[in-house]
């Protein structure tokens, strides 16, 4: 526990320090915004399903490179053999880096809400709360695999192309839900009307914070 | 793996299939609605289903490989995922060649050919990752890994998938009213496609996994005659 | 005697077709220390990250503290410190950042306190508050050194410890092996020549082709001291 | 015979790709098979063993 809070401390410190991944997120989230109200008609990009879908495509984007950033920071100097050496076990190196790629992911999702609601003139209203608890779950899921897959980045042939190829199939139940859960809320209805939605999502973060714990010891190491 | 077995699974293979063909175009009788097109169902169905058994099989392998580690639960892994992939591209290509004709398109969001998909998507990256990583026990723990969290996703996959149909209103006709297998020659045929593509995929995961042992087998000789001229000093 | 520290049986590593190490039987007693000599990629930091559990062996086992390092269990890792040519610290933390932040990792009481004395140590006191990216490479060698033994290892595994530092760097971290060793830590060293350090008697070891056998004075004659003799023929 | 040519191409296609596949693992396992007796000889010549046993080199921890 002491080791968890440590690294999860650690990451903070160096964020504070001009680390620039907040800052990354942030623009990244920003462009993909920007690119979306240009790329639709603007009579038509208005709407709740429309603000939606560019809330979690910004989410994607940005924990594709956020998520597994927190890990490759890892890499220099060898950071990440000194962690593993260390006597903390690889569940609680994942769930450090998992904390710290799920904070990043919140922030990257709360700018991005800000934005959305200013481009796409949403409402700003008590729905804006469940919108946030839609994201955080979502964000939760997409850095449960991308802290266990980030690994594969960095030490596979050609890993980085290949990382959202395998995350972003792997994610497509929470992003349907996601979406669809996001859209519901955005376009006035109490989040209960989507409850099956959030169950998905729910089940999903379960799922993958669990496999994630239990199969992050087979990729950290070595050979 | 011998040789033998190999021989008598094709062999069995080849009489199972010519005997589902038969039935399938000869002796079952042509469904009402559809007409002769909803044959393909006779062999869409089994293709999926051969796809399904695989990825599970590479799930499997994959946790036989990080529990008690050995190169064959890798090869039968990276076999498993190879034939599901066949399979599971089958699936999609027979189901456009059937959407096409009833539904008057080649692809539609629906729920079953959705999460086909989604599933071709997934097993796709990990087949890539398989084709151009290094051949390293590094790689083989990713992609048992990977295998285990593929699967995982798949039920979450299909209740979403269909969810998210449901949802929508429904624009085509359900595939349920299409094939209701009205007549006992139609399920038997069905039955007997299942067993030819069961002994199909039987027979090419064992071909795979025979030559992937092989390249196992070539490894192992190939770093044993390496560590011998590395003792006698001939780096 | 006591049951050695180390112990490794019919210790091999394969890189893919590379063989690195092969048939290596080492032992060392608690307390003793080791200089494992050789030259660039004779596998001498393979074979302490096997020891530290980071690399598992191909062939044969390596026991430390009699526990297997395949399967090496938290509090076997707590004992052993590992100095390595990679620094493992963070450029945009502090000196003091930076230890205390391992020294809460391993579970050291007072890891505030812990850290100032080891930079007192060290004689960086007076940058503690700078961060690890304006430092030198000897301070930065210096302060992985304390780095790697702010737990006091029971093991303290070394690769070409003096490889980048000065003189001053040398003598400090030479002085704090030997503390380590007064307090009955084992230590097991690579170098690319004899080592040594005043007050410790360290056992010679050498790799040859992949093994790591005995240190030979006749090799030493024929192959180190001839050219020390030609390189500076008064010493 | 309505839409003969769907089915037709849907039965041609799963044979087509179910022979290349067969086919190219054939030619594949020929080749192995062949460069597996040559390994063997080296091994031979080399005066080790026939290399029965499965290194383990690739067993993960």
């Amino acid at each position: 526990m002491a080791g968890y809070a440590a690294i999860v401390k650690k990451d903070l410190m160096l964020e504070v320090r001009g680390g620039r991944i907040t800052t990354v997120l942030v623009s990244l989230a920003l462009l993909v915004l920007v690119v979306l109200v240009f790329a639709f008609d603007r009579a038509v990009a208005q709407g709740p399903d429309t603000a939606a879908g560019a809330l979690w495509i910004a989410l994607v984007f940005a924990g594709m490179l956020g998520a597994t950033r927190v890990v490759l920071s890892e890499q220099e100097n060898g950071c990440l053999r000194a962690l593993l050496l260390s006597p903390l076990d690889r569940a609680t190196i994942y769930a450090a880096k998992l904390t710290a790629s799920f904070g990043f992911m919140v922030g990257a999702a709360i700018a991005a809400t800000i934005l959305a609601m200013l481009f796409f003139n949403l409402e700003f209203s008590m729905s804006l709360a469940a919108l946030m608890l839609v994201l955080i779950l979502g964000a939760l899921g997409f850095s449960a695999l991308a802290t266990l897959l980030a690994v594969i980045a960095a030490r596979a042939r050609g890993g980085e192309l290949l990382l959202p190829l395998l995350i972003v199939p792997l994610f497509v139940p929470a992003l349907i839900a996601g979406v669809k859960a996001s859209a519901a809320v955005l376009s006035g209805a109490a989040l209960a009307t989507s409850r099956d939605w959030v169950g998905i999502l729910i089940a999903f973060d379960v799922l993958f914070v669990t496999a994630g714990y239990l199969l992050f010891e087979h990729v950290v190491g070595e050979e | 793996m011998s040789k033998p077995i190999q021989n008598a699974l094709g062999l069995s293979t080849l009489v199972a299939m010519l005997v589902a063909l038969f039935m399938v175009f000869e002796w079952v009788p042509t469904e009402a609605e559809q007409g002769i097109v909803q044959r393909i169902f006779y062999f869409h169905v089994p293709c999926a289903w051969v796809a399904f058994a695989s990825f599970g099989l590479v799930a499997v392998a994959g946790i036989f490989y990080l529990w008690l580690g050995g190169q064959i639960w890798d090869d039968l892994g990276h076999a498993a995922v190879e034939v599901g992939m066949l399979f599971c591209t089958l699936v999609l290509i027979t189901g456009s060649l059937w959407a096409k004709p009833i539904w008057g398109t080649w692809w539609t969001w629906d729920s079953r050919l959705t999460t086909t998909f989604v599933l071709w998507l997934m097993y796709g990256g990990y087949l890539i990752l398989r084709a151009t990583a290094e051949d390293t026990p590094q790689v083989s723990k990713f992609a048992a890994v990977i295998g285990i969290v593929a699967a995982l996703d798949v039920p979450v996959v299909i209740v979403s998938v269909r969810l998210w149909r449901t949802i929508h209103p429904a624009v085509l006709v359900t595939r349920q009213g299409g094939h209701g297998l009205e007549d006992p020659r139609m399920v038997a045929t069905l039955l007997v496609s299942i067993a030819a593509f069961t002994l199909l995929f039987a027979w090419l995961l064992m071909l795979r996994f025979a030559e992937l042992r092989m390249r196992t087998r070539l490894g192992a000789l190939a770093r044993e005659i390496a560590l011998i001229r590395f003792r006698a000093g001939a780096a | 005697m006591a049951a050695p520290v180390i112990e490794t049986h019919a210790l091999g590593k394969t890189f893919g077709l590379t063989p690195v190490l092969r048939e290596t039987d080492f032992r060392l007693a608690p307390g003793h220390a080791a200089v494992i000599i050789g030259g660039n990629g004779s596998g001498k930091s393979t074979l302490l990250s096997i020891l530290c559990g980071l690399v598992s062996p191909s062939e044969g086992s390596a026991l430390v503290f009699g526990e297997d390092t395949r399967r090496f269990s938290p509090r076997y890792r707590r004992r052993i410190g590992m100095l390595s040519h990679q620094s493992f610290l963070y450029p945009n933390l502090t000196a003091r950042e930076n230890l205390e932040f391992y020294a809460r990792l391993y579970g050291v009481s007072e890891p505030r306190k812990a850290a100032d004395a080891w930079l007192e140590r060290i004689g960086l006191g007076e940058s503690a508050d700078d961060r690890v990216r304006t430092f030198s490479r000897g301070m930065e060698q210096r302060l992985t050194a304390a780095r790697a033994m702010i737990h006091n290892p029971a093991l303290l595994l070394l690769d070409e410890p003096f490889a980048a530092l000065d003189s001053d760097g040398i003598a400090r971290v030479k002085a704090m092996i030997r503390e380590a060793a007064d307090e009955g830590c084992t230590l097991v060293a690579t170098a690319h020549a004899q080592l040594e350090i005043e007050g410790i008697s360290f056992e010679l070891y050498e790799i040859v082709r992949g093994q790591v056998v005995e240190y030979q004075e006749k090799d030493e004659a024929r192959r180190g001291g001839r050219l020390r003799s030609l390189l500076s023929p008064r010493s | 015979m309505e839409h003969f040519g769907y089915l037709f191409a849907a039965y041609s296609v799963i044979f087509v790709a179910i022979f290349l596949y067969v086919g190219f693992i054939w030619r594949r396992q020929s080749a192995l098979e062949a460069e597996l007796r040559s390994l063997e000889r080296r091994l031979a010549a080399l005066g080790g063993s026939t290399g029965e046993k499965e290194s383990s080199a690739h067993s993960p921890s």
